[in-house]
């Protein structure tokens, strides 16, 4: 069966290492925070500011500005720190910044992700995406395989503009786990009683399929 | 000491007209420079460019400017929460250029170091590095981006005293100390103006050099966008 | 949390080899890393490349490494306080870089920011420009000049926490701030570690995720190189 | 009589304006702060990293961690703040320093400084200097007209490796104040009882002299 958003995220929780500082993006990549394992140590960035994020404060201590990327009320554990924007982006440029987890309208299987603008219909901006994409060497990008109409979404080529070039390193769908590789996107895990038929269906771009494919482990 | 206190908010906007290219500090709706805004539109200057992260949202921050169709064109790097704004720019009464975010905070820090452009190598192969210069250093490509040029900087601070110096508080610092100085004037506005010395010499997050008028704001409403809470255990 | 904690000057230098490149903090002798300079005297590591706006004295700081020709290479803005340095410069034993002061800071900031390389305006026109790409930008000339790479930064604040969160006091701050992060390990000590969660997240100067190691140094002697004072009225 | 150091400090002194933000170099225009009228506001920037410098600090409170660009011992005054090298420069090269002095060996007819390298000789380093004479829209020079052997420092042309190129503005030195012109030196005051005829014996690069020549007023 297909995995649901909180799924997707457990799923990329595993892939959150001892001493990683993560960025997560909007939405699905939010809740991965939710899954990370207790016994490693992780720091959450946001770009808006802010090391070392924790849950979202109780009700009645929120702050108006404590906040993060997604302009929602957050807290802050011991050892974090504020700082401005350029310093933010200096940590996602350098190359500080770990791991990032972030959503993706399409992807292509050579590695460009497309994921802040339909043109004539929905112009919301890329905030820090196109910083976090062309910098970031660990990309994973949190996504649904098919749109709503089913198509792929895991294409030869985006059709919408794209954030960035070649940088999605691994993507976590609904259906599965694959790596973007030179040859396209090599399918490395399956939700549970997912096919490797149904993944095919569902892919555009190359897929890649080398012997068994293996079920997620959560 | 040089003094950049001034009045209130009146005086703090002398000399805006309409056509100006504006900065302004804030994230969504954490750390705008609300007093400068609500002047702003009582002032009824238009035709303005802003420089600004986020556009406010329909009622609030810039939102208020673009309800009176008093800009011209914004420089954002994400727009998402403003059905006016996504009226105005799809109807092409607003012109509207987005850049990433990384690339926003450095071409104001350009600005105020001094620097002509930046090399990043946000947007390469995007539609945002449409006719601008590229570059390959150690095998990676860059986008050559300019400093902005602005006449105002409206910037929000928690603290901040005659002197000009500036202390932010939490996420509201965002993007206000990367736009001091970055524009030929710029305007601080805090919450709480201080006695010259009470700010520690090791603390201050923007010296007062960069800043040219400083006022302490008459209220803040500091609205809350996206209220997130959990229920106590 | 991530802790950036190890035990002390010898876990912090692991990995040092000779032939490397070292940015050091400090402005002549004050904010240097003493701790970690002592440890490279003791390791006896040679033909390093040391990035550091000054050399030291002959008795202290980087002159205890021009001493024992543990040095191949310097990169400075000002070198004029130091004997020996001046002797192994002119013999040709010692490699010399000068570079304007800001330009030296930029380039730290480069590396540590993810940037290839910044134009400034410094040494334009100067041996300093001599073989480097030049551009002129609104009728301004300016210099190409690239990121430092380096291997290891040391450098020293006031109090740091095992985030690796660093504050520093005075303008013993420097080039330290700048040099963080834009090594492949940034070593930073501190007269004092206190625990996580005293500093206030609002007052840092340099975020933990900037640094690799820190430490207390076990002693710090702080030498004032030019010492004037007025007498009481 | 030819100024002495502290004259000539004194004489500089007269051009810092109400609201100025200056950067003295070392040397002669250390002294600078001590002419400065009392009745006007300015704030002193050293290079590596403070603003608000006071005078020295009293016998027995002096500081390793609080010095100028010269490493002496300072205070610092209220109002006054403490940054890293690169805000230090953002200052400089971003022209937020309304006013540098600083010293040289040469200066040349078209604005040329140098004053910081004698080629096997002395190589002390540019320091500062060079971000300073680069950005700076408004750089006094304080020096001596001459060497001690008598030859010029006001020259057609520098002989020495270069600071900066056309960039000084004002030269007052022990004999005359001068701005620099288009056209060359334009002689703008004279030292008390030096003549013209003297300043112009002791200027290599073209000296203008135009109408009488008044002296200097303190």
């Amino acid at each position: 069966m297909a995995l649901d958003k909180n799924q997707i995220a457990q799923r990329i929780a595993r892939e959150v290492q001892d001493g990683y500082y993560v960025n997560l993006g909007i939405g699905i990549p939010t809740l991965v925070a939710n899954y990370v394992r207790e016994d490693i140590d992780v720091e959450f960035q946001s770009e808006n500011g802010v090391l070392g994020m924790g849950p979202f404060p109780y009700d009645g201590e929120e702050d108006a500005d404590i906040i993060n990327a997604g302009k929602q009320t957050i807290t802050t554990l011991p050892g974090a720190s504020f700082f401005d924007s350029a310093t933010s982006f200096s940590m996602i440029r350098g190359k500080h910044v770990d791991l990032t987890i972030l959503g993706a309208m399409e992807v292509a299987e050579n590695g460009d992700i497309a994921n802040w603008k339909i043109p004539g219909k929905m112009v919301k901006g890329m905030g820090g995406a196109m910083d976090l994409v062309a910098s970031a060497e660990n990309i994973i990008v949190a996504m649904m395989h098919t749109n709503r109409a089913g198509e792929s979404k895991l294409l030869k080529k985006c059709s919408l503009p794209l954030t960035g070039v070649g940088c999605v390193k691994k993507i976590v769908s609904n259906l599965a786990v694959l790596e973007v590789t030179a040859a396209g996107f090599k399918l490395l895990e399956r939700a549970p009683g997912v096919s490797v038929e149904e993944i095919q269906a569902a892919t555009e771009g190359a897929l890649i399929v080398d012997g068994d494919i293996p079920e997620m482990k959560f | 000491m040089i003094t950049k206190k001034v009045t209130g908010v009146d005086a703090a906007l002398e000399g805006v007209e309409s056509g100006m290219t504006m900065m302004l500090g804030g994230f969504g709706l954490s750390g705008i420079p609300e007093n400068s805004i609500a002047k702003l539109v009582a002032l009824d200057v238009n035709n303005l460019t802003c420089i600004s992260n986020n556009a406010g949202v329909d009622d609030f921050g810039l939102g208020l400017l673009l309800q009176k169709k008093q800009i011209k064109k914004m420089v954002s790097s994400y727009v998402g929460e403003n059905a006016e704004f996504e009226r105005q720019m799809l109807s092409g009464e607003l012109d509207v250029e987005l850049i990433p975010q990384g690339t926003l905070a450095e071409r104001c820090r350009a600005a105020q170091a001094g620097f002509p452009a930046i090399y990043t190598p946000a947007g390469y192969g995007t539609e945002v590095a449409e006719g601008k210069e590229t570059r390959e250093f150690d095998g990676k490509m860059y986008v050559l981006e300019h400093a902005f040029k602005a006449d105002f900087a409206f910037v929000k601070a928690w603290k901040g005293d005659a002197a000009g110096n500036l202390v932010f508080k939490g996420t509201a610092r965002n993007f206000n100390p990367n736009m001091c100085g970055a524009a030929t004037i710029t305007v601080a506005e805090v919450e709480e103006l201080v006695p010259v010395g009470t700010l520690d010499p090791n603390q201050i997050h923007i010296p007062g050099i960069f800043v040219q008028r400083i006022f302490q704001g008459e209220t803040y409403e500091k609205r809350i966008e996206q209220r997130t809470v959990r229920t106590r255990d």
